[in-house]
């Protein structure tokens, strides 16, 4: 339970009211978010003004926009660094900022449900074209839409969201496109990389069933032939877990023989160490939906491939992989 | 540099909107606080987020259910006190528990809800529409005409009850109707200037004021005058040192008050040295 | 005129009777002492009457009205409390407290300050009500009874905390208003001496009423008096004694 | 069933830490009510969110700066309250607001913040870990033992400041330090259980409990008695209605305040209408 | 042996000085009584005794120590107030209350029920203190003042609202601890009659001091009495006239 609340909020004014509303805090709905405007990133510095200025939604995009468009782009990101962006809601200053770019690339199949007041110059939707699954529980569908939209979980569909910016750079910035094209083909090529990776560390797995936090893996799953479960029965980390949905997850582990736990970032640690807490040898590792990164990581450095590959790590782990 | 400021549309509109809620929310504050309803404005938006689940759950339009069993709560937390010795702040406290506890448990029912709701409670007052702006004037214009006629009424009350009453005031329809007021005032700033400016609103200006105020009506004067006087320099140095507007409003009200207790604290010292000298020279004479 | 009458009037807290089976009554132009021992039930009885304790049998007339039905004998009492906690802090004037008594005719300065001369505090007028003492509240209290122009009194031991002097003019004002302006007041006190100087009729009470009639016959009563002084010393044996 | 349900490790820790913690709530529950201060669990949380800015703000490891601000703010609170004649609910007020804009702007000042840290106010019951209950058990176990000690002193205090002090004891002093343990109990239960639950565990058993109780040490066993029935009866409402255990352990409280309302309202009925029948029947024969 | 001495002592509100210059003293044994009319400074004269006002100029002697520099002497005090705002709803009974005043020795139930037998309220002993009479509720705050076995009792109006007979019981005991047990006792009162039968020593203060010295001296002396009367008329003026 807990957190996810909070976890979208953004600074300021919005987390403001949420800690004053404690309980609203952590009472773990999603948060209707505002960001000051020092927290978005500045994109008014002299150098960037010639070139074309591209705001992406949250963090992938914003690392697949960056690795395509290299130092001819200027890249900004609107959910900040820190923040989980399911639900979060821009304010009217970021609005302003991403309705001044000349383009905004999104994950679409109804992830940002913001994106038409921002009235974009240009967007890019990453999902159009794909086949993508459906939201299964019809309670969901309200909130979150009818497609379930962690696509950028399977190497393969990133690839495509790669080509979707790509294409969009080149219509923006035509005098660049071979820059573009150059860029987005040895991305692709990394992410190639990255598949067959998964696939040969994966390849020789004790279990296929795994227990993520919320439900982020289904295209990854489907991609490499695994059960995913999740403690957030939905495709958002949010709600608070009641007693009798502990235990199902409980006796779900010890059916089947799971040790490991996965958990989030920007989520509070204690749930899913509670749940381990209760299976035999059970431990906690880290199953990052890269929904966001935290400023420390960014500084760091660390980008989609990092990310991925320390997931494929983890889950090597908890499937009993050699 | 204040003119550039005044230009921006928004500035102009979270000025006009602050110091109408700035006034509403001092004038409305000093009989709460007076009452010992001091947290009434945060315990009321936790019932407002228990509206707001409600509203939800039953699938009627969650601003109007807000509003509705804000109110009730509210006058349920004035019935309580006034059927029972509880003191007035355990019942805003009650107050504040229950709209809490109704809100999650409705959640948890209803296996979750759509949160974009929740902007209701989330107001920023730079924010503010064209129309937000018109609403809240006339309100505070309502509001402030009901509070002028009940003046008098509502002094005796705070003063005290049991005496009011004996003068035979209708007290107990009196506090309902005072009580819907205060919630009318909170509910519709909130959704302006968001729950923190509230709370700060009703309760700083006030207890500043009484310190300085020997009468009521001057209490009620100075009052306005710190809270409208915050708003104006909150918004001002928010702009200039980029800071967030509600907050620095709070902590500008907060420096205020400290501002006058170390005012006062001085001239007491003053005297008691005044005194002391005044003492040491007498003492020959004597 | 009948002003007040109160009719087999009993009250009980949970603790047991506070009050039983009490009746007498009070003509226009009467002043009653209500005298009884602590825990006696008089603040109760007085309470009965103001309609702050509403669950007691029997039934309480105030100028014709039935007090239970109609608020409105309420707004020409005035009416002076035993205890006044009065918030140190809060904001308001001497002024403003006695003008929150005005609940008949327009709350003119005027009216203010005369009530506030009555009782001698009219230079304190500008001064916050929380920083006077005891005694200079008690008596801004009775100012504000008397600013209503009331057509009944009621005084719960009224001269309690104040100086002599002021409970000499307090007496003396009063005996003015009861016998010029027939000014109806019932007043509770300890003090049997200006019960005795001031009342023209007395009731009695200890739970129950032992006595009720002329003040002379029950001061001229050696038993009376005696048994008052007796009843004094077992006060507290009744009330829970008897459940 | 209810065997069933204690198997769970989680339900085990829920019911200890629960019972734990209930019982620290409303033994300094009762002097927080009787002070006028029921709402400064909620306050506190306010502070503490200000404390955690300091926290991330300085670089320093914000569990200790929200317990650092905390205690400051709360004995801030005290020293406002001691040396000026605000009501103890305003300077809960001013409490509250005070943390609440410290947090914002500093937030705004450093651009934003890594939220994970924010799980520090957003405790479930269900979430105790083994470590935590073992924690919270020695807690209450000294905190109650504070409580003994100081017992008599607290009680004079919250019966007449001013008789206490004349009376010899160290009634400042002893103000900051209940403030302190006061503050120890609601930052330690915050994270095991959310302030949701200790607001409500502060205040609800206790004002129930003064309605049963005629004496000071009745009224804290029945308030302790309330609370942890409270949360019990929560806990497994909770587990076999499949709500949230926080919000279903609060409207426990609260219908339990209603009944005890309800039952006080009814015996008085009943002994009213005895009377009346009394009085009736014994007319005739006067 | 010098049980009290109060040298010089002055004190001022924001509004001006509320005590000037005032100087006594009280040997063990003596019974003195402060008179003064209503807003004359009594109560601030002990607030400054009992520490509960600091910021008094002089100095203020209590059992050799000056009570600015050390809280010792308080223990041993036993102090009536004037006002007792008691909460109706706090949630303790009479016998609790009274063993609040045990600040030397053990809380031991025999003690607090001797103390409760002098004022005649130990078969109210296990009643919430809250719904007592005004009255009672003065006698049990007597109580707690004598159950702490003080070595100097102070009184601020100690009789308010007490019924005659426990008056009368009270008076007589104060006269008992006086003279038998040499007890200090320093009480305000404007019952001058009480005072005259049981103080030993008269302090008449009206902002400053007009008078200290033995009983008869004050009531023998027609003047004294006189300008006691005018000060009494004249208190409110004071205050105000001076700033
Ligand atoms: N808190 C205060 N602030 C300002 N002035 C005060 C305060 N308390 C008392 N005074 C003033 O100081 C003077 C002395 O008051 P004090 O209470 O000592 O009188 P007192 O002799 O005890 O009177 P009483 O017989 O009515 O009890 C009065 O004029 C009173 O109005
Ligand atoms: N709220 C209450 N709950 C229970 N009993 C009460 C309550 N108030 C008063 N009593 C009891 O009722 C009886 C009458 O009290 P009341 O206050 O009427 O006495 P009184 O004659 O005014 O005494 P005093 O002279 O002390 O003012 C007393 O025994 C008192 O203890
Ligand atoms: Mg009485
Ligand atoms: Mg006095
Ligand atoms: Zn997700």
């Amino acid at each position: 339970m807990a957190s996810s609340k909070v976890l979208m909020i953004g600074m300021g004014a919005g987390a403001a009211v949420a800690i004053a509303i404690a309980v609203a805090a952590f009472a773990t709905m999603g948060g209707s978010a505002t960001t000051t405007p020092a927290a978005a990133p500045d994109n008014n510095n002299a150098e960037g003004a010639q070139k074309v200025k591209v705001i992406a939604s949250f963090f992938p995009l914003y690392d697949f926009t960056r690795q395509v468009g290299g130092d001819r782009a200027d890249v900004s990101v609107m959910v900040p660094p820190g923040v989980e962006p399911h639900d979060w809601e821009p304010t009217p200053q970021q609005i302003q900022r991403a309705s001044s770019a000349n383009m905004l690339v999104y994950n679409g199949a109804g992830f940002e449900k913001w994106v038409d007041a921002v009235g974009a110059n240009f967007t890019v939707n990453t999902s159009e074209g794909m086949s993508l699954l459906n939201n299964e529980d019809p309670e969901e569908q309200k909130e979150h839409g009818l497609y379930d939209p962690h696509i950028w979980l399977d190497p393969v569909l990133a690839k495509h969201q790669v080509d979707k910016i790509r294409e969009g750079l080149v219509k923006i910035d035509p005098p660049n496109a071979d820059y573009y094209n150059a860029n987005a083909a040895k991305f692709a090529s990394e992410l190639d990389a990255l598949d067959s990776h998964i696939k040969s560390e994966l390849s020789s797995c004790e279990k296929k069933d795994f227990i993520a936090f919320h439900e982020a893996f289904s295209y990854f799953s489907n991609r490499y032939n695994l059960t995913q479960h999740a403690v957030h029965d939905s495709l958002t980390p949010e709600g608070e877990i009641l007693p009798q949905r502990l235990e199902e997850l409980v006796k779900l582990a010890k059916d089947l023989d799971i040790h490991v736990v996965y958990s989030e970032e920007l989520v509070d640690p204690r749930l899913a160490q509670v749940i381990a807490s209760e299976i035999p040898n059970g431990r906690v590792l880290t199953l990052s939906p890269i929904e966001g990164l935290d400023e420390q990581e960014q500084a760091a450095g660390l980008g989609y491939l990092d990310k991925m590959r320390e997931d494929v790590a983890n889950l090597k782990v908890g499937l009993v992989c050699s | 540099m204040v003119l550039e400021i005044l230009q921006a549309g928004f500035m102009q509109r979270a000025l006009v909107a602050g110091i109408a809620v700035a006034l509403i929310c001092s004038v409305v504050g000093l009989f709460l606080v007076l009452r010992r309803h001091s947290l009434f404005g945060d315990a009321l938006s936790h019932m407002a987020f228990g509206g707001i689940a409600v509203g939800m759950f039953t699938q009627v339009y969650p601003l109007w259910t807000a509003l509705i069993v804000s109110i009730l709560g509210a006058l349920g937390m004035t019935k309580l006190r006034q059927s029972t010795k509880i003191s007035p702040d355990a019942s805003v406290a009650v107050l504040l528990s229950s709209g809490l506890a109704l809100g999650i448990v409705l959640i948890g029912l209803s296996g979750g809800f759509s949160v974009d709701l929740f902007s209701f409670l989330f107001g920023s007052i730079l924010l503010v529409s064209f129309d937000d702006t018109a609403m809240i004037l006339a309100l505070a214009a309502g509001i402030l005409a009901v509070m002028a006629l009940l003046y008098r009424k509502l002094m005796y009350i705070a003063f005290n009850e049991e005496q009011a009453k004996v003068s035979g005031l209708a007290v107990n329809m009196l506090n309902y109707a005072f009580i819907v007021v205060a919630s009318v005032t909170v509910i519709a700033s909130i959704r302006l200037v968001g729950i923190l400016l509230i709370s700060s609103l009703i309760v700083i200006p006030n207890i500043a004021a009484m310190m300085l105020g020997k009468s009521f009506k001057k209490t009620i004067i100075i009052s306005a005058a710190i809270s409208v006087a915050s708003v104006i320099t909150g918004i001002f140095a928010s702009y200039f040192a980029n800071l967030p507007p509600g907050g620095t409003i709070v902590l500008t009200t907060i420096f205020m008050l400290l501002g006058i207790m170390g005012a006062k604290y001085a001239a007491r010292k003053a005297k008691t040295v005044q005194t002391a000298v005044a003492e040491n020279t007498s003492e020959p004479g004597r | 005129m009948q002003i007040v009458n109160i009719d087999r009037v009993s009250y009980r807290y949970d603790g047991g009777y506070a009050i039983q089976d009490i009746s007498f009554s009070a003509e226009e132009g009467d002043l009653v002492g209500i005298i009884g021992p602590n825990g006696s039930g008089k603040t109760t009885l007085f309470n009965c009457m103001l309609g702050i304790l509403t669950g007691y049998s029997g039934t309480i007339t105030i100028f014709g009205q039935d007090i239970r039905k109609s608020k409105a004998p309420l707004k020409q009492i005035g009416y002076v409390p035993q205890k006044h906690a009065i918030e140190p802090g809060f904001p308001a004037t001497v002024e403003e407290i006695v003008s929150l008594g005005i609940m008949r005719g327009k709350p003119a300065r005027e009216r203010i300050i005369t009530a506030l001369e009555t009782v001698d505090m009219a230079r304190e007028k500008d001064r916050r009500i929380g920083e006077l003492s005891g005694g200079q509240q008690q008596r801004v209290l009775i100012a504000k009874a008397l600013v209503n122009d009331p057509a009944l009194l009621i005084l719960d031991e009224p001269a309690t905390g104040i100086d002599i002097e002021t409970q000499n003019r307090f007496y003396s004002l009063m005996t003015r208003l009861n016998k010029e302006n027939k000014l109806t007041i019932i007043m509770s006190s300890h003090d049997l001496d200006a019960v005795n100087r001031l009342a023209n009729r007395v009731a009695c009470i200890n739970r129950s009423m032992f006595f009720h009639g002329d003040t002379h016959e029950f001061f001229e009563n050696e038993d009376l008096l005696k048994k008052y002084s007796e009843a004094s010393m077992q006060a507290h044996m009744h009330l829970h004694s008897h459940h």
